[in-house]
């Protein structure tokens, strides 16, 4: 109880901290100038639609390549752990079989949902949705294979394949940035092309798809390694 | 004042004096004890009887170079003290070599004989003479302090450290004597001179005849006969500078003998009168008292 | 020159490309890794290079080809190109030292590593807030990765807690993020400073809330319990790595963050970064787990530089040179001793004993310790000498303090553990193989360490090489180490003579009496060592250091020279000490106490030198209206080296337990840097009163109850070379009376008293030495009657104590006769009665020491014991023969005194005439007093010859003990309990009430450090709530964020 | 105004659901509303006008994060 | 009434997610539902910043037929912190992640998930 007083309490004094946080807030009337700099310049200097993928993948690249490295820094870990559990020998487990619903279910729906998910981010300049979108898709499709089937075996050495090439692509695509455009990362390697179709923005697109490549590659990296966890011996 | 070579002559012939008269105190102290306590006693002589005896001994045995040495060092401690205080006032050729150190000297010199005694005594290998030993020094140290604070006291009074110096200062009349000029330091360090003349109450460490506990029961024969000696020269050495420190000196050997002997009576007083302390009660005492005194001495100068 | 951006291209690209390797072995992609951090490593010192010798121009990387605000910027100045070059140098000595364990666990660690290295180098180099919050992100996840691999006990639940903290952390960092953006309008650093005006008023929680979050990823106290769990669960290659490279990184993070902090900020700031410092060092007291104990140094090291990071509008342009001066002992000694952990592979500081039968080991850990504890010549060093003297220009004195009590928690610790390696006796010294990968990366940083050193003193202005050639004596004897005694002394003594010889023309005055107390006692010593056989593994270099210290001292003529000198000649001594057998615990003491003393007298300097021009000694005599206080604390850091009472509980122990031949360098040498620098503060400050009271009168009471002490405990001791270590403490009281006087007869006392206590308590420590090293035992009970078998040495201790107790005619009279002039002269009465009563408590111990060794009854199992070695002897005789001229020419010495102290006190002085010195109270004349003694003694010893020549030896009888055991067989000794009956009358006077306040001293600091840590609960949760509160109390305090 | 009431409702809801997730004493109901909560804060951002956002958080909030939520609870059902 | 308007209200009910989440953190002992917290304190961070980037009455920053192509800045809500919530949701589920494999881990030594349990490093 005194233990709950005292959290109390700190809440209470870090709610009074927060209220003068959010006294401190005005409400937006308009955009402020980097906004505004991306409102106005936007189409122009990137050439995509969406401006949250403009942002994301060309002017605040660094923090998307950032953010994939964290997904696979925690797939990677993962991995370390499951070798470090797997060290201990593991056991196939006896696994209740799922529906035949689910798994017919599973037969069709999946490649509709890879479908989608290349979808979402091939037209991440275009429309909202874009590489963590659409990689966050994908991987649920695998999830959907691992939960109609937790003992399916799936490559998963396509896996780390895919995504450790797209993860270099990224990078490479970066480097080409320095070497034939402005800097790190920068989109104008290939031409803008038609503002608003599928082959504009530069870059764009084709860095989105390497980061739904990737990001779809890293949670199914994760949750393949969570599935395995599933079938260690007791 | 230089050195001249005549003057190791002029040492002899006081050192001479000093030892018979010495001699002779012992004998006559003795004698006197033993009339007050209504027996015949020795003759006046027999100090010297003693010692020719001791000396000519025909078995000596030695523990070792240092048991050896201990008398030595015993007796170059008595003849250096004399050496270095001056013994009549005024007097070059009794001054002996009291021009190479002053009283600070003299205070430290004291000890030189007490080392190479306790050291020689300690090489008998009897573990009551270490015994002994341990009780002396012990001793030593607790009286020494008020006696340091009492010549501190009148160097301080005379601003002068140089016996010949304090002396000076006594001189006209028995006013100017430091026992009444400087009452306080007189006492402390009569209360200290009673340790250092070893005698009851504060006699435990000499070993007399009926403690076997002591440096001088280590020895007999020709080494014992330089201890002798050496009680003979110590004590009137001693006497010579109470007496040039707290009673005036004294400008002529009559002067002295008559001034010392009192000296030595009072310790002989005494020891007649109190009983004998054990070491540790003796420390307590000295710290009490005489060094209350000693203190007090320094304070008022 | 490579692009920046080629850093984290490489890194990701190689992560990346590992990520396809796993199944193509271990070694190729260990190599790809290495190789990239190789290249990181490259860039990022080719453009530091570019950056100090080219005078590079810093460059912004703009990514995506706009400018910012609009994307994302690097930045690419001097101070990144330093931080990434230390961040990734550190990784790529880290990823050799940790190969077997990367290889071990696969390739996912290795990308991990690699990930968590290229975070930080766009942590550091980034000026966009958001982009700093992701990479943060990646190096916290990584580091959290990083604990799995091969790391202690409870590794995980350590990963565990530090998700916890930092992704709460990190939640707060991302609320302050964006309302920055809200506010300024920009995620661009430079652009958010450059609005702060207009926002400030509105955005000061935003405010708090990012720096706080800065400031504790640098892990302040309290909040830092999950960083201490991480470095004591984690490998310790990777514990070296967060110490080394993350939190490095971090630092700098806040750096770049506090042009957004107003000037209030900087206080609290300040008040965090010290209160860590301090506190996790008095935490650290009680820990036993080594890492942890890292974790607690790291800790507190970063708290400092936290507070150094808050102080920079003070200190100005100096900032980044202390700050990286602190920083690189920081890195280089943390990384060091990680890696020496992951090598010695012992959980508790106390296992480490079994480093003892590796020299080269040991000596790295000695350098990262030392380095660790600001000791000269590594760059803390350098660091906190700038530093306090810059504080000291503030006059913010008690952040001055604060830091000084930190340092000193923080040597107890250390020491206490380089202790445990050097000496623990229960650790079996087993043989343990080193692979050379991991030894190589320790070998490089201790080598940056000493290059960083120097490289820091130049920037100081201590680039002399001559200043350095002492030390690089002792490094080059470290270098023969393998040489046999015979040949490593030799050339000990043909380099000191060599220096003696070359220099001795070159001081004048009280200088000189130092340079042949110093160099020439240190050769009159050395001759000694010859006595060894074998190798005597590690000796002559630290002997040499401390030499080489004392000889510096000497040559300095500022007061950062001095203090080099000082702490140079302190860290020898302290080895020196800690070889004795059963002397770690009074070496740490000697060491803390010596730490402590060195701290005061550099708070000293520090006023002294504040709002003056340069560092020149000269400005001791022009401090002002602080100089009482600069006086006070000059003195007793002094004292702590003399062992004044109070000070001088190191001192027995220490110099008990020292080697035979060390025990005179500490005693008859060492102690007298404490008098010279006791001499220099009073020369230079003179009288200081204190509210009416001269401090002077007060250490002239402390040096004469530190005689009387020294002298009365003396006289109770058992053991012999206690006693004599209880001497020097009394006569070193002496010395300090004499010099309080501030007298031409005071000083010249003290001086004659210290050359004289240089002279026999050599000859005493080496004569004694020579026992013990014969009898094998210190105890003076068990010894007796040796004077038969060992009789030279009995010679030799026969003059010593009749020197040492100043008994008429040698030479230590002559201290006697000038002291009691001087009382008088100077009318401090009561003082030099007690002071007598000593000096005839003196008395007693000589006796004791020389009678129940020498005389009495010679022990059965001495029956074979021989005579000391000739090379132990014949210093003691060279000492005789000094102690001779002395005593029959006192003049030859003290008559050039007398005219060197003519010009400090002109008044009092000696008049001579030949060998008759005469003040105005009384006279003395050495060689006559020497002449008729000897006379006299010559004389009498001719007729005791005489008269006994018939004489017969006999034995000395047994004694029996009734056929009966006793019990404890010491008590029946005759030398057992030996001044009886002085203990019984006047014991009462060495009630050991120092001993028990400093213990009790020990055992408070010992509860509170145990209290203090009891925070550190180890749960998770709580941490959180650390650090949640850690935001609120903040918020408070800054009465809702300034 | 239909904004605002939308906003209020959502946010109420967002409130009730993390209150339910803190509190409920079934961890799986627990886990449920705290994915109920990110989806409740993706129609959010749909009325915030970040579609993006509402994309991401479905998918990633209240999908995946769930799912690993439940994988983790069931190994620890497994090994209990 | 200018809090009655969709950015007060989101955010202040983001700010009071982010408590509920704090409270979640530290008065649970048992590990997944500290993390539960945990991730309910990284949603309400979420809101709040979506909250930022509003703009009333505007759309979102995405170019299509409805918007006109020369006043672009006055018709759509701010890019930006979506962008960055994008990227911190990501980041947010890496953590997550991260945490329950660790929890799951620790649960595996000593088949608890009292979090009071795993403190056998400390002081």
């Amino acid at each position: 109880m005194l233990r709950k007083g005292i959290i109390t309490v700190i809440l209470i004094g870090f709610a009074v901290m927060l209220l003068q946080l959010f006294l401190s807030f005005n409400g937006n009337e308009d955009l402020n100038t980097t906004a505004l700099h991306y409102a106005e310049n936007g189409i122009e200097e990137v050439g995509a639609a969406n401006l949250v993928t403009s942002v994301v993948v060309t002017y605040r690249g660094l923090d998307t390549l950032g953010e994939v490295t964290i997904l696979f820094l925690t797939a990677a870990i993962i991995g370390l752990f499951l070798k470090l559990t797997r060290e201990e020998k593991s056991e196939k487990r006896e696994v209740r079989p799922t529906s035949e619903i689910l798994q017919t279910a599973m037969k069709v729906l999946v490649p509709v949902i890879f479908l989608f998910g290349i979808y979402v981010f091939i037209n991440g300049h275009l429309t909202p949705g874009g590489g963590f979108q659409g990689g966050a898709i994908i991987a649920s499709g695998i999830l959907l294979m691992f939960l109609a089937d937790p003992n399916r075996k799936i490559s998963h050495g396509l896996i780390a394949v895919i995504e450790s090439i797209s993860g270099i692509s990224f990078v490479i695509i970066g480097i080409l940035g320095i070497v034939l455009a402005g800097g790190f990362l920068d989109n104008h390697i290939l031409p803008l092309g038609k503002f608003g179709t599928l082959l504009s923005a530069g870059a764009v697109p084709l860095i989105y798809i390497f980061v739904g490549l990737k990001v779809g590659s890293e949670l199914s990296n994760i949750i393949y390694y969570l599935n395995q966890t599933q079938k260690e011996k007791k | 004042m230089e050195f001249k070579p005549i003057q190791i002559l002029y040492a002899l012939l006081s050192l001479f004096i000093v030892f018979n008269y010495g001699m002779l105190l012992q004998g006559f102290v003795r004698k006197i004890g033993a009339r007050v306590g209504r027996r015949y006693g020795i003759r006046f002589y027999q100090p010297y009887i003693d010692l020719i005896k001791n000396y000519t001994k025909r078995s000596t045995i030695t523990h070792g170079i240092m048991y050896y040495l201990g008398p030595v060092f015993r007796l170059t401690g008595g003849i250096g003290l004399i050496m270095f205080t001056p013994l009549i006032f005024g007097s070059d050729i009794f001054g002996n070599f009291s021009f190479s150190g002053d009283v600070i000297l003299i205070l430290y010199f004291m000890f030189f004989g007490t080392l190479g005694m306790a050291l020689g005594a300690a090489e008998g290998g009897h573990p009551y003479s270490a015994i002994g030993v341990t009780r002396g020094l012990a001793q030593t140290t607790a009286f020494e302090l008020p006696l340091a604070l009492a010549i501190l006291s009148i160097a301080i009074q005379y601003q002068t450290l140089s016996v010949s110096e304090i002396v000076a200062a006594q001189q006209g009349g028995i006013m100017n004597w430091t026992l009444f000029t400087n009452p306080v330091a007189t006492a402390a360090a009569m209360l200290a001179f009673l340790g250092s003349m070893m005698r009851s109450p504060f006699d435990v460490v000499l070993a007399p005849q009926e403690v076997p506990i002591g440096p001088p029961t280590e020895y007999h024969s020709s080494l014992l006969g330089i201890l002798q000696t050496n009680r003979a020269i110590f004590p009137a050495a001693k006497l010579v500078l109470f007496m040039n420190l707290f009673f005036g000196g004294a400008t002529s050997w009559w002067e002295l003998v008559i001034k010392t002997f009192f000296i030595y009576m009072w310790s002989v007083f005494v020891g007649v009168v109190y009983p004998r302390y054990r070491v540790d009660q003796s420390i307590r005492w000295f710290l009490r008292i005489p060094l209350i005194l000693g203190i007090l001495a320094i304070l008022l100068m | 020159m490579v692009a920046p951006i080629y850093i984290i291209a490489a890194a990701l690209g190689t992560a990346f490309t590992l990520g396809l390797l796993h199944k193509t072995g271990k070694t190729l992609p260990y190599v790809l890794m290495t190789l990239a951090l190789g290249l990181m490593t490259f860039i990022s010192l080719e453009w530091l290079l570019a950056f100090l010798i080219d005078g590079q121009k810093e460059e912004i990387i703009y990514t995506a080809g706009f400018k910012p605000p609009f994307s994302i910027s690097l930045l690419m100045g001097k101070m990144e190109a330093v931080f990434i070059s230390i961040v990734n140098t550190m990784a790529f000595l880290g990823s050799i030292y940790m190969a077997r364990d990367l290889k071990n666990k696969g390739v996912n660690s290795m990308l991990i590593y690699l990930l968590l290295i290229m975070g930080l180098n766009v942590v550091i180099m980034t000026r966009d807030i958001f982009n700093l919050f992701v990479f943060l992100e990646v190096s916290s996840i990584a580091t959290a990765g990083l604990l799995l691999i091969g790391g202690r006990k409870n590794a995980v639940s350590a990963g565990l807690k530090y998700l916890i903290a930092t992704g709460t952390i990190a939640g707060f960092l991302l609320i302050g993020i964006i309302f920055f953006y809200y506010y300024a309008g920009s995620l661009s650093l430079d652009d958010i400073i450059a609005s702060k005006e207009s926002w400030i008023s509105v955005g000061n929680i935003a405010l708090l809330l990012v720096l706080l979050s800065v400031i504790l990823e640098l892990k302040p106290f309290p909040a830092n319990g999950w960083a201490l769990d991480v470095y004591q669960g984690a490998n310790p290659g990777i514990g070296a790595i967060i110490s080394a490279s993350s939190a490095t990184a971090m630092v700098y993070v806040l750096y770049k963050m506090m042009p957004l902090a107003s000037e209030a900020w900087n206080y609290v700031i300040i008040g965090i970064g010290l209160l860590s410092f301090v506190a996790s060092n008095i935490a650290g007291i009680k820990q036993t787990n080594a890492q942890r104990l890292l974790g607690y140094s790291s800790v507190g090291q970063i708290g400092l530089a936290v507070a150094i990071v808050g102080m920079h509008q003070w200190l100005g342009s100096g900032l980044m040179t202390i700050l990286l001066a602190m920083l690189a002992s920081h890195f280089l000694a943390k990384a060091g001793l990680f890696w020496l952990a992951g090598i010695v592979n012992k959980e508790t500081t106390k296992e480490w004993g079994i480093l003892r039968n590796k020299p080269v080991l040991l000596f790295l850990m000695g350098t990262f310790i030392f380095a660790l504890l600001g000791f000269p010549p590594f760059p803390s060093f350098f660091g906190k000498w700038e530093l306090i003297m810059s504080l000291s220009d503030l006059g913010q004195y008690g952040i001055v303090s604060l830091i000084l009590i930190g340092s000193l928690f923080e040597a107890v610790y250390m020491l206490r553990w380089l202790g445990y390696a050097i000496k623990e006796d229960k650790e079996e010294a087993v043989n343990f193989s080193i692979h050379w990968e991991k030894f190589l990366p320790v070998g490089i940083v201790a080598t940056a360490l000493y290059a960083a050193g120097y490289f820091f003193g130049w920037k100081s202005g201590y680039s002399d090489w001559y200043k350095y050639m002492p030390l690089a004596f002792a490094a080059a004897l470290f270098l023969l180490d393998f040489l046999p005694v015979y040949v490593k002394n030799s050339i000990t003594l043909l380099g000191m003579g060599w220096y003696f010889f070359e220099m001795y023309t070159q001081y004048t005055g009280l200088k000189f009496v130092f340079f042949i107390i110093f160099i020439g006692g240190g050769l009159l010593i050395f001759l000694a060592g010859y006595y060894k056989k074998g190798k005597r593994v590690g000796f002559y270099p630290l002997a040499i250091l401390m030499y080489a210290g004392l000889a510096l001292m000497l040559e300095a003529s500022n007061m950062l020279e001095f203090f080099f000198a000082w702490e140079i000649m302190t860290a020898g001594s302290y080895f020196l000490i800690i070889r004795g057998k059963k002397s770690m615990t009074h070496a740490l003491n000697y060491a803390l106490f010596s730490i402590g003393g060195a701290f005061l007298i550099l708070a000293g300097f520090g006023i002294t030198q504040a709002g003056k021009d340069g560092l020149s000694l000269e400005l001791l005599y022009q401090v002002g209206s602080m100089s009482p206080y600069v006086f006070i604390l000059l003195a007793i850091g002094f004292m702590t080296k003399t062992a004044s009472m109070g000070l001088h509980i190191w001192l027995p122990g220490a110099h008990a337990e020292a080697e035979t031949d060390v025990s005179p360098m500490v005693s008859a040498v060492l102690l007298k840097a404490g008098v010279y620098g006791l001499i220099i503060t009073m020369i230079s400050l003179g009288n200081q009163f204190i509210g009416g009271i001269n401090i002077q009168v007060v250490l002239a009471w402390i040096g004469v109850l530190t005689a009387l002490m020294g002298n009365m405990m003396a006289a109770f001791q058992e053991d012999a070379k206690r006693l004599l270590a209880y001497s020097s403490i009394g006569q070193l009281g002496y010395v300090l009376f004499g010099l309080a006087l501030m007298s031409h007869l005071g000083w010249l006392t003290a001086i004659s008293v210290a050359i004289n206590h240089f002279l026999f308590k050599a000859m005493l420590f080496l004569a004694i030495g020579g026992v013990v090293l014969r009898t094998k035992t210190k105890y003076m009970y068990q010894m007796g009657g040796l004077i038969k078998k060992m009789p030279i040495t009995f010679i030799v201790v026969l003059i010593g104590i009749i020197t040492l107790s100043g008994v008429p005619p040698l030479s230590g009279f002559a201290g006697k006769w000038l002291f009691y002039n001087a009382i008088l002269e100077k009318g401090w009465y009561l003082q030099g009665a007690v002071l007598f009563f000593a000096g005839v408590i003196a008395f007693l111990y000589c006796f004791r020491l020389i009678h129940t060794i020498f005389l009495g009854q010679l022990k059965d199992e001495h029956r074979k014991v021989k005579e000391a070695p000739f090379w132990l002897l014949l210093p003691q005789i060279l000492v005789i023969v000094g102690i001779m001229v002395l005593s029959a020419f006192p003049n030859s010495i003290l008559k050039p005194l007398g005219e060197v102290l003519y010009s400090y006190f002109p008044e009092g002085a000696l008049s001579w005439n030949d060998q008759l010195a005469n003040s105005i109270y009384g006279y003395w004349d050495g060689k006559m007093v020497l002449y008729v003694v000897v006379a006299i003694f010559a004389s009498v010893f001719l007729w005791a010859l005489i008269v006994t020549r018939k004489s017969q030896k006999v034995k000395q009888f047994n004694i029996v003990y009734a056929a009966e055991r006793p019990f404890r067989p010491e008590t029946t000794h005759f030398a057992y309990n030996f001044f009886a009956p002085f203990k019984k009358a006047l014991g009462f006077l060495v009630y050991p009430g120092i001993t028990n306040f400093w213990n009790r001293v020990g055992q408070s600091t010992m509860a509170g450090a145990d209290a203090l840590r009891k925070i550190y609960n180890g749960n998770g949760q709580a941490y959180v709530l650390h650090i949640v509160l850690f935001f609120i109390v903040v918020y408070f305090i800054t009465a809702g964020g300034f | 105004m239909t904004t605002v009431i939308l906003t209020i409702i959502l946010g109420v809801m967002v409130l009730a659901m993390a209150i339910i997730a803190i509190v409920h004493k079934k961890t799986i109901t627990a886990i449920l509303a705290a994915g109920a909560v990110s989806l409740f804060a993706s129609i959010l951002y749909l009325v915030l006008a970040a579609p993006d956002v509402a994309m991401t958080e479905a998918a990633i909030g209240s999908g995946l994060s769930t799912v690993i939520f439940f994988y983790v609870l069931n190994k620890i059902r497994q090994d209990a | 009434m200018k809090f009655l308007s969709p950015e007060y209200i989101s955010m202040a009910a983001g700010f009071l997610v982010i408590l509920i989440g704090i409270w979640g953190i530290l008065a649970n002992k048992n590990l997944i539902r500290m993390i539960i917290g945990f991730s309910l304190f990284d949603t309400g961070i979420h809101i709040v910043m979506v909250a930022i980037s509003y703009l009333k009455d505007r759309t979102a920053p995405i170019i299509d037929e409805t918007i006109n192509t020369q006043e672009i800045a006055k018709q759509i809500t701010d890019p930006v912190p979506q962008a960055l919530v994008l990227t911190a949701i990501v980041i947010g589920l890496g953590v997550t992640a991260l945490m329950l494999v660790y929890a799951m881990k620790l649960h595996k030594e000593k088949k608890s998930l009292d979090i009071t349990k795993f403190n056998d490093l400390k002081w």
